[in-house]
């Protein structure tokens, strides 16, 4: 689950870390009166759940509090298209007013588990302000990683290494240690699976401050974080996305694709989108409808799938194991009528049940078409997408 | 046995909920051996009028010597479930449980490493062992056949999927082993391939990896290293678009080694046979072994 | 550090650990309108730092709010003399008003660290209500001990464990296990070197309830918690030992004692005072004057040491390491004449600067006594104790 | 050398603050071989105008080759300091900080225990070895002499009242060690008996323990069972009333084997010659060895 950048922010503050004062607008008249507040100049940041926003235009700065409710009024309600929305963009319903800092250093700090190290890793640069991954491309020598110990965390000592390696003023090194510190110490007690503070700033009076930061929670960890969950957001998510994770389903909308794909298991599902590709195709999305989905699960998915304007016939690969395939196959009837969907549709079913599955859907009055195994099914979607014959 | 499980092993079925009682039912039913369950609630009474059911993990081994423990608990009470196992001396333990968060896992598998336990899982489909009747977790026991391929893999339904395309032609599994697709787990790739290396009852072992992490290069270089049966491989996900999580917590690209490209020509480089795509597992394993 | 009752109260529910209804009062009518707030009956508890209340009086059962304000009147400004105290007992200052509980059982529950295991340590017993001393004592098979992972803490199985070892009722077994859970982590997290629940009762309507608490604090953590340190009561302390601890050094009153000591480093302050012991004479307090300490320090610490009326001698052993023997003879002289003492003093003094001090102190007007070692001094003071001779 | 430090001692000052500095200068008088200093505000300047100073004992292990740490870092931040230690690999690390919480050091002590460290205290003077001019410790130097018998002991003056007593009848000493007075330290009573037996340069031993704990029964057992040479024990606190902390957060009554004669039987009991009081110690250490 992602943060957004103020609530983020408000979390920082909570651990003692300094970030810059900012309030909260969803009016252009709050902007206005935030940036009177802040002595009448301030930036303006649009508030949505994705990176590259200074270059898309989400973040502006202003001089008065008139151009501040300007920029406010510009953005709010519109959709904001960065290189890490999908082409539709994410909505912005509200701007955070910061005011503006004197940056004398850009750093990059962040904090995630490393799976290959499997524990926390602390990550640092002196690159600040850039994508971590383009510095660790270009010019990997500059990351500082110092990896936690799985259960003791991150050592006062090492938070001081790292400081000292970010060659930050003499000064700053105990501020800066203590921030990184808090900053472990946040992440662990929140189950963040990402923390990334870009840039923090020295600034020119010697203050170190987290101008930006962006903060993902471990969303199997919610249940014992209340007041997080509280925190989402789904606005930010695709409106298919958000309707398969009320139905508890797991589905990414895939651009350009014009097969639908209804599978269970997560991998069985990646296996499935990538014959599809093989056969000349593109797969639509994915989705694993999970072991323990019920009929209405199963429609609700399929409706999900076809609600997809690009998609132009879904293939339905079940491996029945704890989902029976007569389940499936109901489901897959149901939501086809649900939908008022007159897509064709290829089936493969193996497993528990597979027999009555297929029966259901022979006798079905959809336009299905069946594959004895998945190497035979991509060839056919593609076969019915190009001609049309079931 | 072939490899972790087999006739000798004595399960113990921790969290017999409805998903719990339902698969240890299965096992029962394909032939293993569950000599306890573990239940904080039904302590006394007997599972399926069989198989005791005791309080604590500790208690329950006390009691039936058991040896291997499947874990069904909830994901909130997982980690405490895998260190009740570690702590009572389990020898293996089988975590079935989706959604056991990452920070718990950081500190399970530091506690699990140096102890006398080794841990599959968690999210995992288990391991069965088709010719000694050993079936411990959730897979459906009908598919699969005695024989001489082992299979690991880290998701479930495609490995189900594999081995149907292996008993199809007649090449039946010594062990099938799921490791799980979580990012932080008990027992990796690398793990089971010396097993199933040291193993006399395996001749060749089909490995299913996925985007995501890089236990697949591990993987690879224990095969250049160490292995001298031949193994077929797949990726699955070359499909996926960067950044997006598929499913499995582990399944998500972060960088180039997390690309299935990658994986495949490490895998490539070490010798194993890839599978072009995931419909040719047993059309491959059947050309390797013939 | 210890805390009072009503202090280890709050902690605990702040840790939502059940504990009875009750307030804090000062004066006979603050309990009386406390009493008439809980109802009309409650248990008025006097607030001393020491256990053995019960037996001594110090906690009245009332069943009006008239009989509060008595017994209010009855405890506060008075002095309540248990086993756990000296002969002169500890001033009670305040009571805490309780609510009646309707006990059903009485169990024992603390958190300790154990030095022998080097990890905290969780006890518990069915034998709720009287000391573990006791229960150790008598019956040993009744105490559970589990220990806990010195990193990971006490996880939650072994919680249950306990809980199930002490055989509430079943629907108490989870929350006693969450109970211990939230004991341990309150323990930990603010460094507690004991927690002790006694009793932990289970009331007559299935609840599990902290009744009674006792909780120490790590002296040496008290540094980072602020908010704890706030809460120490050092009118409970002895006034000689407030005062030497004001002054940074280590002091410990003995009843019944004639040899006052005075010695650098806490080994050779018991060694001095078995020594003492030995020669038929009784040492009269522990003290380590520290290896730090200066002139001032010193001479408050040899006026501690004569202020304690059964005191007829000084023994001073100080071996000159990081304290110098000079400084350390200057201190007598400078504390002999402070305190205005004509007690007769021995002096043992090895180690770095020793002719100095014992040169210093021969100049002196002091009634000082030499000894050339240790196996000589305990029978010189015993001498000097007996026949007065210098 | 002796036991621990010796010639080959390359000393490492961590926290060169008043205290710090003044010991370390003294250790160096004793002709200890300082080769590094780590303080955070001093990186790149020396010590007494010879020693360099660093910003981390990792750098300074890898410019030095530093292999004993002395720590005098204040008690709140020691704990992290002899993690530090530990991580930059120093095989003998000697913490003399006083005040550590008690928490602090359930958690380093286990961190110390399975890493390549050893720790000696916190709260000790530490140790010295006279024959080899290796002062590593607060102690005063002068009242030691080279010779033939250990010292090991909780305390810090009562160590040197009984070198002196040794010194002072023409025993030597090959080591005397200060393991402190804490109740968890990183090197026991057991580590050092276990030390002195294997050394050749040691004759015979002298125990100074103190109330509180079980450390001397677990040495009363390993000198009956282990321990070739002559032991002088003596055991300090007797005196002392239950339940009241006697200076070392160590040295409390909490129950019958907390006891003074509890300790003096099980010592007696396991062959160790009992010097009757503290200032016993030289006398019995001579007529042992006559």
């Amino acid at each position: 689950m992602k943060l957004h950048e103020y609530q983020a922010r408000e979390l920082l503050a909570g651990y003692g870390i300094p970030v810059p004062e900012a309030s909260l607008a969803t009016t252009p008249e709050e902007a206005r009166a935030a940036t009177e507040a802040l002595g009448g100049r301030s930036v303006v940041k649009a508030q949505v759940h994705a990176g590259g926003r200074g270059k898309a235009g989400g973040v502006r700065l202003v001089d008065s509090p008139a151009a501040a409710a300007e920029a406010a009024e510009a953005l709010i309600g519109t959709n904001l298209v960065t290189h890490q929305t999908s082409p539709s963009g994410a909505p912005v319903s509200s701007v955070m007013i910061a005011e503006q800092t004197a940056i004398a250093t850009e750093l990059y700090l962040s904090v995630l588990v490393d799976a290959q190290l499997r524990t926390p890793v602390v990550m640092a640069s002196q690159a600040g302000g850039m994508e971590i991954e383009r510095v660790a491309e270009e010019t990997p020598e500059k990351i500082i990683r110092v990896a936690a110990d799985p259960v003791f965390g991150l050592w006062p000592y090492q938070a001081r290494d790292i400081a000292l390696a970010l060659d930050v003023p003499p000064a700053l090194v105990r501020p800066t240690a203590a921030l990184i510190s808090s900053l472990f110490k946040l992440f662990v007690e929140n189950d963040c699976t990402l923390v990334e503070i870009n840039p923090l700033v020295i600034t020119e009076d010697e203050r170190v401050i987290a101008l930006d930061s962006k903060i993902d929670i471990d969303d199997d960890a919610l249940f014992r974080h209340p007041d997080l969950a509280k925190l989402a957001d789904p606005s930010q998510d695709d409106e298919l996305e958000q309707r398969a994770r009320n139905a508890g389903l797991s589905y990414v909308k895939l651009d350009d694709g014009s097969v639908g794909c209804m599978v269970n298991g997560a991998g069985l599902a990646m296996a499935t989108m990538d014959i599809t590709l093989r056969a000349g195709t593109n797969p639509a999305n994915f989705l694993d409808v999970g072991g323990g989905a019920q009929e209405e699960t199963i429609a609700e998915a399929f409706d999900i799938i076809v609600s997809d304007p690009d998609v132009k016939a879904v293939l339905v690969n079940i491996f029945g194991g704890i989902l029976r395939c007569d389940i499936a196959a109901r489901g897959v009837v149901m939501g086809a009528h649900q939908s008022g969907s007159g897509l064709p549709i290829v089936v493969v079913m193996r497993g528990t049940n597979a027999e009555e599955g297929l029966e259901i859907l022979r006798k079905s009055n959809l336009n299905v078409t069946f594959a004895d195994d998945l190497s035979e099914a991509a060839p056919t979607v593609a076969r019915v997408i190009a001609g049309g014959a079931a | 046995m072939s490899v972790l499980v087999g006739r000798d092993t004595r399960l113990l079925v921790q969290g017999l909920g409805r998903e719990g009682s339902y698969h240890a039912s299965a096992c029962r039913a394909y032939g293993s051996n569950m000599v306890a369950g573990v239940h904080p609630n039904r302590a006394g009474a007997k599972f399926e009028d069989a198989v005791p059911v005791f309080e604590s993990v500790k208690e329950a081994i006390a009691e039936t010597d058991a040896n291997v423990g499947l874990i069904f608990v909830p994901a909130p009470g997982a980690a405490d479930a895998i260190i009740e196992q570690v702590d009572a001396g389990m020898p293996l333990i089988v975590c079935i449980t989706e959604g056991v968060p990452v920070q718990d896992m950081v500190r399970v598998r530091a506690y699990v490493v140096g102890s006398g336990s080794r841990l599959l899982g968690p999210n995992c489909p288990g391991l069965i062992t088709p010719g000694e009747n050993a079936k411990i977790g959730i897979m459906p026991g009908s598919i699969h056949a005695a024989g001489k391929v082992g299979v690991v893999s880290r998701s479930g339904t495609l490995t189900y999927e594999a081995v149907d395309q292996l008993t199809r032609r007649g090449l039946g599994q010594s062990t099938v082993v799921g490791i799980g697709g979580d990012p932080i787990n008990g027992t990796t790739f690398v793990d089971v391939l010396e097993l199933f290396e040291a193993d006399p009852e395996t001749e060749a072992v089909v490995l299913l990896g996925e985007i995501g992490g890089t236990r697949e290069q591990e993987a690879a270089e224990f095969i250049a290293d160490r292995m001298s049966k031949p193994v077929v491989a797949t990726i699955v996900g070359q499909s996926a678009p960067p950044g997006r999580r598929m499913g499995h917590a582990g399944a998500i690209v972060t960088g180039p080694s997390a690309l299935a490209s990658n994986k495949i020509a490490a895998l490539r480089e070490a010798g194993a046979h890839i599978a072009e795509t995931p419909a040719d597992i047993g059309e491959t394993m059947a050309g390797v072994l013939k």
